[in-house]
């Protein structure tokens, strides 16, 4: 019912991890907007979303990831999505959104 | 709206459990909203994937409820569940300007707009979806998940 | 009844949000509404023990709502949460035939009864608790759990 | 949401192994009390009541066991629970049914 995010930045590969846990929905979205944007801020690279431990998302949490994607694309950089549990996967796929990110399997 | 209705009518017939709920027009109390679904969608016997799929259409209507339906700031809207044997009705029902347009348009991902997403997801996971929209006097979302329909 | 309308006039001044839930007077459904007053709950803050005594608690007064408070086959009752910042009071109304004693005994162990617990349960579980009955026109209990309080 | 019980006969002990997993309620206490009063019909014995996955019992859970045990009582048998979760603990506790039942803390 709550929403952690952990984030690094992997020196080695110069990219981004956000580890979200929890729901991303309208009451969690605007605190992952903060984050998603803040780290773009700080350091304009590629950035990977680790799935895993999301167990929720919902057009409002989508809309996050479109502006930060929008955001990369102006200097030509990358969301890539990793690990995402079926439910959500059905997401990305219905909304066309797993050809506008770099979803992965794992 | 007469619509839906007489739908309800109809139903009290055949053997249906009928869940009110109202809600206050607050973020917050979305994901309680999908908890209280996905029990009853579990209670009529609903697998893993469809409660799934129930939980994000709800999300995605209660969220339009507080975004677009409710004009005051101490707002509240309406969720009614009705639980058949073979099928699960849920209707959420707001105050708030009404629905501008029913023209739902599949996503264009070239596009990448933050939002329009909500009424095209809703539509695609469940069996049916209708709309009854009052100018300024609210919007009603009627949507239906069968069982075992895939 | 009028005590009871009262106090929520008095709260609707402060910071509540109010939660309504109607429901068929059947078993199968009073899991549901434990798992959304724990939802509730968790939302408020409260912590896993507290969460637990109001699942309880709600679950007999449900019980007892179903059991005897419903006249009709296809009866409902009434579930109202007010959330506050430091508190959750729950109130469920059934229209049933009126509590016949307010009189809540200690269970005595050597007595061996097999009824006769629910009303003591909720008494030791929750921090107050009322009872408002009309002869044939239905219970009303109100409970509340304090935040943060042993 | 629902009620599962395991039910075995130790033939070395002579005694009644139950484990319930999951919720006894008003909705799932009659099936618990069919199961409990047939076993006792097949096999007139001690009862031991394995709690670990029991994760609620409300008062109509707790009535089926008083009538279990008053059967029981007439031939000078009894109930013991073990491995009961603090928070149903404490529903014996609170009702005075700790004295009543032989309740162990393993
Ligand atoms: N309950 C509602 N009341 C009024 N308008 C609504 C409601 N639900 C949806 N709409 C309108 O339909 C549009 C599309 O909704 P949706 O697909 O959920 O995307 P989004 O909410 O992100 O705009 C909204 O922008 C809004 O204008
Ligand atoms: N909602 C209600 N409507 C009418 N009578 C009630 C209600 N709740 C409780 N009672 C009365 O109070 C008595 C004690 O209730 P309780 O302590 O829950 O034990 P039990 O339900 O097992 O008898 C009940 O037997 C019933 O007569």
């Amino acid at each position: 019912m709550a929403l952690k995010i952990n984030k690094l930045f992997d020196e080695e590969k110069k990219v981004w991890i956000l580890k979200p846990y929890g729901e991303i929905d309208i009451y969690t979205a605007p605190k992952f907007k903060e984050i998603l944007l803040n780290v773009i801020e700080t350091r304009d690279s590629n950035i990977i979303i680790d799935g895993k431990d999301l167990e929720y998302i919902d057009s409002t949490g989508l809309g996050v990831l479109i502006s930060g994607l929008k955001r990369l694309k102006e200097t030509d950089k990358n969301i890539t999505i990793i690990n995402l549990r079926p439910n959500i996967s059905k997401l990305f796929e219905i909304t066309g959104l797993n050809k506008v990110f770099i979803v992965k399997e794992v | 709206m007469e619509e839906i209705k007489e739908k309800v009518n109809e139903n009290e017939e055949v053997n249906m459990d009928h869940i009110k709920l109202s809600m206050p027009n607050k973020p917050e109390y979305v994901s309680i909203i999908r908890l209280t679904a996905s029990a009853i969608a579990s209670r009529i016997g609903f697998n893993i994937d469809d409660i799934e799929d129930i939980k994000v259409a709800i999300g995605e209507a209660c969220t339009n409820a507080i975004r677009h339906g409710c004009n005051k700031i101490n707002d509240t809207y309406d969720i009614d569940f009705f639980a058949y044997e073979d099928k699960l009705e849920i209707k959420i029902k707001d105050t708030g300007k009404g629905l501008c347009s029913l023209n739902i348009k599949e996503p264009k991902a070239e596009d990448l707009k933050e939002g329009g997403l909500g009424l095209f997801i809703i539509k695609t996971l469940m069996d049916d979806v209708k709309f009854t929209t009052l100018q300024n006097k609210g919007t009603i979302i009627l949507m239906t998940k069968m069982l075992g329909v895939e």
